[in-house]
């Protein structure tokens, strides 16, 4: 089982490679499109260098998570690439790799300290802080009045978007922006509709709205509508993640902005990282305590938004 | 046989159940326009004769014919449209729906452009027919308020609003008391001469030799005889079906009682008891009796600690004697039986065995304190020998033995714990005449030595012959305290019935 | 009321049965769902070879035990005519006062959280069920939100986790270590099916929580107190989750209000797959035991054939059907289908006369 | 007869009392109406009370219906993952351009196949329906996410919008759907054969075969009725959010039993309480809705919710002093 570890020389310094390797792929969940995209990256990479590709869907339970990473362990990969459903759920993962001898690449979002070998961070928190600047430049040029925010957030066990959210709340409120409601949606787009309606009940003069995910924002956005208010010129609405359904409704002027990740960008960067690995080459860390290397958020706009959309 | 065309006919009925053949190349027919009895012990396979008639099982082998057509129901509703309306020996009834809505299911009335059901008319038909019955109750009852006889009749009411060509009950009367029975056997002799067939089954001989013009004796399955009612008595009848001689054993020693152990003073409780007081003395049968609903239900279950008491006292050997919970009474060694022996009684998804022990499980605790099967075994095949259970084997679930070997486990579980007072209700309901005799044998060897026995009967006979005095209720108080020359028939209906009063003062 | 009647008759009005010897109803009732996991173990062998390997059937055996420790606890409740919609809220907060409750104090005291704190939510809701009679369902549905809104509460900062650096405590072995090559987990599942087994059938608690279950009313009339075995089987579904948390959380090593969201319903259809009866009264715990492991044989099935996670749960759901329709077909009220009656297991109808 | 006077107290049921059996639970919605009126800013103005309106009755349509299949003794755990999928495919289909009425049709009818399916799977194949719904949740949300390829389907269509922002008469259309609902359904459930052979069944199943009724075809129209008020739940969620996902209704199924069952309606079957379930989720939304006006963080909102639900249930309870044996979930 243990027999192909990293433990080959290099075949080649350069771009041809080995063809014995085996690359193997812990997903968070493949119902999203966010996941689906960083697969497709992954996938696309690996195949690239030629190498053997493995797919494990966490479907969003950590017990398969811990199962089938660890099955895969088993299956004697070379390489771990993981997206974490958990990310504190790593420690018996990586304990097993470790044991085998295999690299571990984190992709997304990590943390719980345990000694993975990298790190592909989206800058969650400063995802947050780009929505509430763009919320409040968005504001004055409209000339609102209000100064009252709603921030929907994601589940709370959700990590990732706990940090989007903290980007966010601090921001804008160092801009003088007050959060009437702050609010889970548990990442559903049908919670986050009662929630917004609910939330213009309590205070129709409501300024802004940001939800951690584009589907909840889109969601809000709806009910911003059918409340009979307009989800960007009476309120600016954000989201985040730059879904289709987003980019389209801000194509539509249902959306103000999103804040895009690059989930293939991120998927491509991994298994970059992976080669640099196995070739025992070093690695630029954004953060090097942390083992980050980081993936650039981008906020998406009216302005910009025709170059997202395909 | 004879030359009379036979309305329904059936030749050569074979039934298997896993292990056992409940029916085996039964034949007989019903002619048009006769009520025609069918006898024999539990399990001789009445009921499942019944329901192959009804569409519910489908026979091994064998054939059916109705007025010369043949007949294979494969569902009831089969049986309904072909004319056949049967009672079941267990209720089909809904606790939850009205008396009309029972009474009516599957055959509401109902508007023609509105489709809403037409409740005045079912009303009215309702108690129509209950006025046949002389059965008092207001068809907009829950049908789950009411007591078992109560049930009963509705469930005859069921059968006879349907205008059906052959109208089949099994056991009938086994939940009615005396001028029930009177009611119900003047409508059958009524349908009879509408030109209706009516098969009839009961345990209580007087019964059928009151309606039936002929009797099919069936024995473990198997044909015995059809005979012409007028041919035959009552005692040839009980060997046919026995295999044996029974005789009645009402012969009490009624001579010396004991001790006083259970007293009842005042006793009012639950939706119908007032002011109940009685007594019962070592080796004595106190027996209760009342027409339907007259609360004798009620006053075995809150002397059980069943019901909560609103007023009145009780001592048990001389000690005050309150249970709140019928674990309590248990414990003070009071033996129990339901009448309800359906729902009340068995467990029907255990076997015969763990039915009988249910609440003796402190006593046939073994090796560290885990449940002993062979002391388990031991205690059931005591009984089983002792009251003539005919089961398969322990293991068997006992919803699958006939009623009355039904009964004869419950009465087991009633007597396992061992003390002294028995408070029967109803204890041979449904049960066949060899092993009613037995029972009757077994309370007589109880009281001998030296148990106080609190019987509840409707059957009017059983209750005569059984108690040493009898209470009789009426809507939940005293009506009537017989003991010597005043047991008979008369005083007790006259008491249960009429305003007349014996024994009770004020 | 109407349980038992129906049960009963249900009972009464069984198909007139066939051959002789072989008595396939009494097969099926105590082995059916194992067989169907023996069939589902010989299609894995041949659609993936690998399937027998031991690392495979290790994982396969780890990861049910904290389903299956519930669910026997669960089949006890069905078969006593209820069910228990908190588990999964119970397991989230045990499992975090477990985690914390290990920083503090070690081994020992996580060993002694897990227990104490399933006991005590096991008594809250049997409190709640026969001191403040709330009928089963709403009471266990309440407190699956209180105690995941607890754990939530409890890990506002942050989930609670066994921290990388106590890999080799003898508290992350629970969920790693393999005795004579069987996983400890799958040892302790084994040890409590043959506790519930022997407590089930052989005292005379489980034999009251059965005799409830089939007729709460001669319960009743047989002197067993309902109050007592409703709050025997809360709690013994408490201690059950203190026991399967050990075997989860030192698997998974993290937890917070969401951990396993929909567990109870996973727990429930493996206790009803076995063969429990909703209505109470009836139910197997080798049948639970054996559906435990047909999920998990199943799922790694299909997660090593790659099949996408949409496909996997359209085939699961196939299983499930396949598997309760042998025995409902078998058990089915005669008559009125015509499927029944090709596939019947009786025998020929009734010869029409004529 | 004598002097004593008969205290038989049997319950006669009229048509009124058995529509209103849920009725009690108004007290513990009053208590909570009273509390967020003085507890919660902005409670009680119009547009929040319509707020709790709308979203209780778009919740009260598949209540309904679960109300029946919950009176027939059974449950369905299906219906979450029937929204997704109709709400998918109306969605798919007016965004292929086929029209909102097609959609809707469609819809509709992949509802009812849902339902139809499940009614086979457990009248003829004989699976009890908690593991053959079971099944078919798992199926259906299958379905919905390989139909949708995991991608959300997004439309823009003024009809489908009607779904959740039509005003016919100045009602808002969701509310005066489950006012038309909740007639159809007390005349349906109390006053046709149809209701009462329904409550025939969940009384006592065999009976109601030996009766003759045609249980089979019973169970399976309920469960085509589930599938089509899921459906018309899919199209009220898709209308909101102008959207079909394989990822909606996720847990509906356990929104619509809990209404039922608080509302009293008996999980043995043979009790409906209609009113109940639709006074049950106003209790459920007006606790939501408080809780969202008082920003209560989610965790607390969970622990409110539960004790909420527990309480009520335990003041009725208390209130009726259900006896011991009562506590086999016949209250
Ligand atoms: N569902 C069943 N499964 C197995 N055996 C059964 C079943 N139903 C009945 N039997 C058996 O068939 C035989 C005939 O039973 P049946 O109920 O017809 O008797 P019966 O004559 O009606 O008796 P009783 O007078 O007690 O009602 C009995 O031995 C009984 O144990
Ligand atoms: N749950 C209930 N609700 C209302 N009334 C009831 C209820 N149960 C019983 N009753 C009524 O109380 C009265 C006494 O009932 P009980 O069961 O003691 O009758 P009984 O004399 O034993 O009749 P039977 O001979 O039919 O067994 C009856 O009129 C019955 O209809
Ligand atoms: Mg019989
Ligand atoms: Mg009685």
């Amino acid at each position: 089982l243990t027999g192909c570890s990293t433990g080959d020389a290099p075949a080649g310094g350069d771009g041809e490679t080995k063809t014995d390797i085996t690359v193997g792929f812990s997903v968070y969940d493949m119902q999203y499109e966010f996941f689906q995209e960083m697969e497709a990256g992954t996938k696309a990479a690996v195949e690239a260098n030629g190498w053997d590709y493995v797919l494990h869907d966490e479907k969003s339970d950590e017990n398969e998570m811990v199962t089938g990473a660890q099955a895969l362990l088993d299956q004697g990969v070379d390489v771990l690439i993981i997206s974490p459903f958990k990310p504190d759920a790593l420690g018996p993962i990586i304990a097993k790799a470790q044991e085998l001898g295999v690299p571990v690449i984190v992709d997304d979002i990590g943390g719980g300290g345990t000694p993975y070998d990298a790190i592909v961070v989206s800058d969650n928190k400063d995802g947050g802080v780009q929505a509430a600047d763009f919320i409040d430049a968005q504001v004055k040029e409209l000339g609102l009045a209000s100064k009252k925010v709603v921030s929907i957030t994601c589940e709370p066990s959700a990590v990732y978007a706990a940090q989007r959210n903290i980007g966010f709340v601090e921001q804008i409120e160092s801009l003088g922006y007050e959060v009437v409601t702050e609010l889970s949606g548990n990442s559903k787009a049908e919670e986050a509709y009662t929630i917004m309606k609910d939330a213009l009940a309590k205070d129709p003069d409501i300024a802004g709205v940001f939800a951690c995910n584009d589907p909840m924002a889109v969601a809000a956005a709806n009910a911003i509508t059918d409340a009979g208010k307009n989800p960007t010129k009476d309120i600016v609405t954000v989201g985040y993640n730059g879904d289709g359904e987003a980019l389209t409704a801000i194509d539509a002027d249902g959306l103000s902005a999103t804040v895009a990740q690059d989930p293939k960008g991120m998927g491509t960067l991994t298994v970059e990282l992976a080669k640099k690995l196995l070739d025992k080459e070093d690695i630029e860390f954004g953060n090097a305590d942390e083992r980050e290397v980081y993936q650039p958020v981008t906020l998406i706009t009216k302005a910009n938004v025709a170059d997202f959309l395909k | 046989m004879t030359d009379h065309a036979a309305l329904l006919e059936v030749t050569a009925l074979t039934v298997e159940f896993p292990g056992v053949k409940a029916l085996d190349s039964v034949g007989f027919d019903v002619r048009p326009g006769e009520v025609h009895a069918l006898v024999g012990e539990n399990g001789a396979g009445k009921s499942t004769l019944l329901k192959v008639l009804g569409g519910v099982y489908q026979p091994t082998s064998g054939s059916i014919t109705l007025a010369g057509k043949p007949y294979s129901p494969s569902k009831p509703h089969d049986a309904i449209a072909a004319g056949i309306a049967v009672i079941y020996q267990e209720f089909t009834l809904f606790p939850d729906l009205t008396v009309a809505e029972n009474v009516f299911a599957g055959r509401e009335p109902h508007g023609r452009f509105s489709r809403g059901i037409q409740y005045k008319q079912m009303r009215e038909e309702c108690n129509r027919v209950f006025k046949l019955l002389d059965f008092d109750v207001d068809p907009d009852t829950r049908l789950g308020d009411l007591s078992v006889s109560e049930q009963q009749l509705v469930e005859i009411a069921k059968a006879l609003s349907v205008d059906g060509r052959v109208i089949v009950m099994d056991e009938p009367t086994a939940a009615l008391s005396q001028s029930e029975v009177e009611r119900l056997l003047d409508i059958v002799k009524r349908l009879r001469d509408e030109g209706r067939s009516v098969i009839y089954v009961s345990h209580h001989l007087e019964e059928v030799f009151a309606v039936a013009d002929r009797a099919t004796v069936l024995r473990d399955g198997t044909h015995v005889a059809t005979l012409d009612i007028a041919d035959t008595d009552q005692d040839q009848l009980v060997k046919l079906m026995v295999g044996r001689d029974v005789k009645s054993v009402f012969d009490r020693d009624k001579s010396s009682f004991g001790e006083v152990v259970l007293t009842v003073d005042g006793l009012t409780s639950g939706r119908s008891l007032r002011g109940v007081s009685l007594d019962v003395r070592a080796g004595e049968v106190l027996g209760i009796g009342g027409v339907a609903g007259a609360g004798q239900t009620e006053l075995t279950q809150a002397i059980f600690g069943a019901l909560a008491i609103r007023g009145g006292t009780m001592t048990l050997d001389g000690e005050p004697f309150a249970p709140t919970t019928p674990a309590q009474a248990i414990a003070r060694g009071v033996g129990f039986l339901h009448d309800d022996r359906k729902t009340s009684g068995i467990f029907p998804h255990l076997s015969v065995a763990h039915n009988l022990t249910a609440t003796i499980l402190e006593k046939i605790r073994g090796w560290g304190g885990l449940l002993s099967h062979s002391r388990e075994q031991d205690a059931y095949n005591g009984y089983r020998d002792r009251l003539r259970i005919k089961a398969s084997s322990s293991n068997q679930l006992i919803s699958q033995l006939s009623g009355g070997n039904q009964q004869k486990v419950l009465l087991g579980r009633a007597l396992a714990p061992g003390g002294k007072l028995l408070v029967l209700n109803e204890p041979t309901r449904g049960v066949d005449i060899g092993a009613k005799a037995e029972i009757h044998q077994l309370v007589n060897e109880l009281t001998a030595s030296g148990v106080a026995v609190l019987m509840v009967s409707s059957d009017l006979p059983e209750l005569l012959g059984m108690s040493d005095r009898i209470v009789v209720l009426s809507q939940g108080a005293v009506v009537g305290r017989l003991s010597g020359e005043d047991r008979t028939e008369e005083n007790v209906i006259a008491c249960a019935t009429t305003d007349r009063r014996i024994g009770v003062t004020a | 009321m109407t349980n038992t009647d129906t049960a009963m008759l249900a009972a009464s009005i069984q198909p007139p049965a066939q051959k002789k010897g072989f008595n396939f109803g009494a097969f099926w009732d105590s082995w059916g769902i194992a067989s169907v996991l023996v069939v589902l173990v010989i299609v894995a062998v041949i659609l993936e070879p690998d399937f027998l390997s031991i690392g495979n059937v290790q994982s396969i055996l780890r990861e049910s035990a904290y389903l299956g420790i519930v669910a026997c606890a669960m089949t006890f409740a069905i078969m006593n005519g209820t069910f228990d919609l908190s588990v999964g809220g119970q397991l989230a907060l045990v499992s975090v006062v477990t985690l914390f409750a290990y920083g503090v104090g070690g081994t020992p005291l996580a060993l002694a959280a897990a227990i104490g704190t399933g006991i005590a939510c096991g008594l809250v809701n049997g409190a709640l069920v026969t001191a403040l009679r709330v009928p089963p369902f709403v009471a266990t549905l309440g407190m699956l939100f209180v105690f995941r809104g607890i754990a939530y509460v409890l890990t506002q900062n942050g989930p609670a986790v066994l921290p990388y650096s106590e890999v080799k405590s003898p508290f992350a072995q629970i969920g790693s270590l393999n005795v004579a090559g069987i996983p400890l987990t799958f040892i302790i599942m084994v040890i409590v099916f043959g506790v519930g087994y022997v407590v089930l059938r052989r005292t005379g608690t489980g034999r009251k929580v059965i005799a409830f279950g089939s007729s709460p009313l001669a319960a009743k009339f047989s002197g067993i107190s309902a109050a007592k075995i409703r709050l025997f089987v809360f709690v013994i579904l408490g201690l059950s989750v203190g026991i399967a948390t050990l075997t989860y959380i030192t698997r998974v090593w993290t937890a917070d209000g969401s951990a396993q969201d929909g567990f109870e319903l996973r727990v429930i259809t493996a206790a009803v797959l076995g063969g429990a009866s909703l209505q109470g009264g009836k139910g197997s715990l080798v049948g639970t035991f054996s559906a435990v492991l047909l999920v998990s044989v199943l799922n790694d099935l299909l997660v090593s054939m790659g099949v996408g996670a949409s496909y996997q749960r359209i085939i699961l759901g196939c299983v499930l059907i396949v598997a309760l329709a042998i025995d409902g077909l078998r058990t089915k009220f005669p008559g009125s289908s015509a499927l029944r009656k090709a596939l019947s297991f009786r025998n020929k109808r009734m010869a029409t006369a004529g | 007869m004598t002097a004593l006077a008969p205290t038989k107290k049997k319950t006669s049921i009229s048509f009124v009392q058995e529509a209103l059996r849920g009725l009690p639970l108004a007290i513990p919605l009053a208590l909570v109406v009273i509390g967020l009126a003085i507890g919660a800013p902005g409670f009680l103005s119009p547009t929040n009370l319509e707020n709790v309106l709308f979203a209780a009755s778009v919740l009260v349509i598949p209540g309904l219906a679960m109300t029946l299949c919950i009176t027939m003794g059974e449950f369905d755990l299906s219906i979450g993952s029937t929204v997704a999928l109709t709400g998918a495919v109306a969605c798919t289909a007016i965004a292929s351009g086929m029209g909102t009425g097609v959609g809707l049709i469609l819809a509709l009818l992949v509802g009812a196949i849902v339902g139809l399916l499940n009614g086979l799977i457990i009248t003829k194949l004989g699976v009890t329906p908690f593991i053959a719904t079971l099944a078919t949740l798992v199926i259906v949300r299958g379905v919905a996410q390989a139909f949708t390829n995991g991608r959300d389907v997004i439309v823009s269509d003024p009809i489908l919008k009607y779904f959740a922002s039509g005003r016919p008469l100045g009602i808002p259309f969701p509310i005066l759907l489950a006012i038309v609902a909740l007639i159809f359904m007390l005349w349906l459930t109390y006053r046709t054969r149809f209701g009462r052979w329904v409550a025939a069944i969940g009384s006592n199943r065999d009976a109601a075969r030996l009766s003759g009724l045609p249980v089979d075809r019973i169970r399976i129209l309920v469960y085509v009725i589930i599938g089509i008020a899921g459906a018309l739940w899919g199209i009220m969620i898709s209308a909101q959010l102008q959207k079909g996902s394989g990822q909606l209704g996720v847990g509906f199924e356990l929104d619509a039993i809990t209404i039922v069952v608080i509302g009293g309606t008996s999980l043995l079957g043979g009790r409906a309480s209609v009113v109940g379930t639709v006074l049950g989720a106003l209790l459920i939304e007006t606790i939501s809705n408080g809780l969202n006006l008082l920003n209560v963080p989610p965790a607390y909102q969970r622990i409110s919710i539960g004790i909420l639900l527990v309480g009520a249930l335990a003041i009725q309870a208390i209130r009726r002093k259900v006896p011991v044996e009562a506590l086999d979930d016949k209250h």
